[in-house]
């Protein structure tokens, strides 16, 4: 059997060639392996500027000052940071924060951890097309809010939030923190750290042809945020995040983003345009119903839920020929429908249902076709095998 | 979700996925679609006088997981020839064991049991 | 000028080659990209067992079972979450901790923050050698002690500690958890989790000839021990510690550890005999104290402090010749004289003036005369300058 | 730690470093080695009837960083040809931004102009 069609690049990208390259030039004798706090001698120097290097070109594909750049092992570990980290430090203030239903684990989870620490969080619920109203986050707004998290890209529907609408509400509101979500952003939409207003930003190398395991945390000086650090240890990156900054890993997420953000244009029309070519062909199987506002979704992602089969047997149905997911990985092992799309008011049978095909590089409008033919044959064969014509259509 | 290489074979295949029509056809269904899984069986029978009603061909529909789509297939297979009967070819317990079915997904094959006995109690 | 010998083995190693072609075929599109969350489909699942796969390795190379190996960032996080992750479990229990005044900072700076917290923290000085006497430890243990944490091997002068018989104490004392940072020890001497009897231990891959930004934290099964997770999100790692595993990273350190441990008994001879020479060269130089006994030190560390010279002065110059340190590469950058060194009786002049030669896989015994003619020119120089000879000596 | 090139260049080839000997040599000292810097400069002076008092020769010895070696080694090199003069040749200010030294190493520069004043002070 040939391997199936990749279509969850919002799961994982593979690692661009040339960001490989740019890692393997860090990891052994002939390259740059020093350690970049071995501040004493040559091997650790190079090391050292290569970091700072990949600290400047991250925060150029960004829009943030490289100070304004914290290192972390992914955007898991960014989120916690803010989460935790401008939380700790705002306590005296209050102890409420605000997010939605639709925010990826690595938000919500903390969240809920606070709530566990007697904090008070409330979870927004967005419009049928996964965007907060900046009007609803205002509403609640309340005297004790010290942070509110809300994410930029949707990672199951794709949906683009208008964060500068939701900085200009904080700001507003006597400066509440604002985090923003961004794992999602880089390289599939624009985005600007100093022009989306934001006092926090969670970034992840591995959503944009980057490595797994390194992310970073953007903390805007304009603002003056403070965060508490988590990590305790050797002091790097500021005291904000102690542990041995993985050279090739932070250098790979440069060359990532660098490139995804320089390719970005021409690859989100390209992108767009198989989108809607599988939408079509996907609409065309009948019960098709798509997540998420066209418009006000990012090419890279389509969002679909099918009516008249059940979603693990569509999921296994389909994995043989295309590689996609129900949402996002963190939960599509745990089988339990989508409560993002459960959040935007979906019932559990679409909310499971559903697929999300995640567009990347590397897809080709054949590949576009493979899984419009593939989803097909799988509802034909669901929907007989599940008497759906007879009873349920 | 990792499958067992027989409820892999049993979901992709699917033998005896379907319908039977005709007079003394034996149905019965259990389950709910809303609910998320959902089991027919129809059971054409044969019977002599004065011995029990022997299966001569089943069908089934399912609604579900792809245990549970495997474990109704395989059942209706192995139906042929035997004699109607509240019980499944394989008790739940050693069908769960074949086919590795998660413990969090017994209900579901409480559903095809249901489904079978609902069918083998027209009789 | 050709660039300096390395002998900062201690602050980090180079990836081996061998190591870096198995990181490489996870990176790319071409190799084993997937999210190893991604359970849905055969990118996942390939990913998935490559995790799998290098967590049983890991856990062959020190003594462990699959499911005790919780993948980290590296020691700094796996120090953290033993500290804070086992003492929050054991909160209502009592508040109080041990470790040794000679820890690494990513096991003091978190002992720190919980004194900040209104915890107790007792910080037991070691021997003149760096070796806790477990009678000291049993001393110190109090009714509301839940944690000891110890090292097994000390970065910056090798001593090799006897975590049995730290154990042992623990055991006696109805069963006080044990945390032990053995990022150091893995290929420079012995190490057996269950033998050694610690209840949790930190590990690190780059000190192995694994990439940086990798570890684990390995939670003893047998014993019982709970810790509580600090990173929230996706339920990575068995909820312990969530975010996107880095397949190449974790495959990295398996391949790395299962060289090293394979490795070592033939270069544990070989570092040993070098470490001797490297000795009686510089101990030729005179006013040389050697830190650590060599008996109880790995082969892989030699520590010595000089005599009538100031200790910044003789890094910067032996830095063009060969790359050391003063200590760990987290502390180097302060300039501060090694708080280790200090802990055991140095005073702070020595202390400053002390060199850590890191061998390593590289080093030849020309690199060794390399240093020793090297430390030698410096000592001279600076001796002169410093008018030594007149006066100090 | 990161060194500017007139650091590196200074501390490497240390000019002028030693003693001298003989009469009319000024000699003072400053700092104290336990406490990590010490520095020491040795002048040879000439004057004529009615003319301040000029530097022949400089000499240092330092125990300390390289940015106080570097700094005494300049400031000795510099020295001949000028008068005696509790002032260094170049304010401390001055040297501490030639050298780039850290600010929180600039208590080292003022042990160095302290055993500049000390050797100057003995005309
Ligand atoms: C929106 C969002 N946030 C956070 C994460 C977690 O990022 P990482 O895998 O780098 O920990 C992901 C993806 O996994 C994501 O899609
Ligand atoms: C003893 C010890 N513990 C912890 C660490 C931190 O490990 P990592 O660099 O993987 O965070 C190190 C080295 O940096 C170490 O030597």
């Amino acid at each position: 059997m040939n391997s199936p069609v990749y279509l969850d690049h919002a799961a994982t990208t593979p690692v661009d060639p040339r960001v490989a390259a740019a890692m393997a030039g860090c990891l052994t004798a002939d390259g740059v392996f020093g350690n970049p706090a071995s501040s004493a001698h040559a091997h650790g120097e190079a090391a050292f500027e290569r970091v700072e290097a990949a600290r400047a070109a991250v925060a150029a594909a960004v829009g943030a000052e490289p100070d304004e750049v914290v290192f972390t092992s992914g955007a898991t570990e960014a989120d916690n940071l803010a989460i935790f980290g401008a939380t700790a430090h705002s306590q005296p203030r209050g102890r409420h924060v605000i997010t939605a239903r639709t925010e990826h684990k690595a938000v919500l989870d903390p969240c809920r951890e606070l709530e566990r620490r007697g904090w008070q969080v409330t979870y927004l619920t967005p419009d049928g097309h996964g965007r907060v109203e900046p009007d609803r986050l205002a509403a609640a707004l309340r005297a004790d809010t010290v942070l509110v998290s809300l994410m930029h890209v949707n990672n199951e529907i794709g949906t683009v939030q208008d964060v500068a609408a939701f900085a200009a509400v904080c700001e507003r509101h006597r400066g509440v923190r604002l985090h923003v979500d961004a794992a999602q952003s880089i390289g599939k939409t624009e985005f600007d750290f100093h022009a989306c207003g934001a006092d926090l930003v969670s970034l992840s190398a591995h959503k944009s042809y980057g490595p797994k395991g390194v992310g970073a945390l953007l903390v805007s000086r304009r603002s003056g945020v403070r965060i508490e650090p988590r990590q305790f240890g050797g002091g790097q990156e500021r005291g904000l995040r102690s542990g041995t900054v993985a050279t090739h890993q932070v250098v790979g997420m440069a060359a990532a983003f660098t490139l995804v953000v320089a390719e970005r244009p021409a690859e989100g029309v390209r992108l767009a345009a198989l989108r809607e070519r599988l939408w079509l062909g996907l609409e065309a199987h009948g019960g098709a119903v798509r997540n998420g506002a066209p418009e006000g979704t990012v090419p890279a992602i389509l969002n679909v839920s099918f009516d008249g089969v059940e979603g693990e047997s569509l999921l296994a149905a389909v994995a043989p020929r295309i590689s996609v997911s129900t949402g996002s990985a963190c939960t599509s092992a745990s089988g339990d429908p989508s409560y993002v799309l459960r959040a935007l008011g979906r019932d559990d049978r679409l909310a499971e249902a559903s697929l999300r095909f995640g567009l990347g590089r590397s897809t080709s409008l054949d590949d576009v076709e493979a899984a419009i033919e593939a989803v097909g044959r799988a509802l034909a064969r669901l929907r007989r095998i599940g008497g759906a014509c007879a009873t349920a259509r | 979700m990792r499958y067992s290489a027989l409820t892999r074979r049993y979901f992709e295949a699917a033998p005896c996925a379907g319908t039977l029509e005709g007079p003394g056809i034996l149905s019965g269904a259990a389950g709910s679609r809303s609910l998320g899984t959902w089991v027919r069986f129809d059971l054409r029978v044969a019977g002599a006088a004065n011995r029990p009603a022997v299966i001569v061909e089943a069908r089934f529909l399912a609604f579900g997981c792809p245990h549970t789509i495997a474990v109704a297939a395989w059942v209706a297979e192995q139906a042929a020839g035997h004699p109607v009967s509240a019980e499944l070819p394989q008790p739940v317990d050693a069908l769960r064991r074949s086919f590795d079915v998660p413990v969090e997904k017994l209900g579901r094959l409480l559903v095809v049991e249901d489904a079978w006995r609902a069918a083998a109690a027209r009789k």
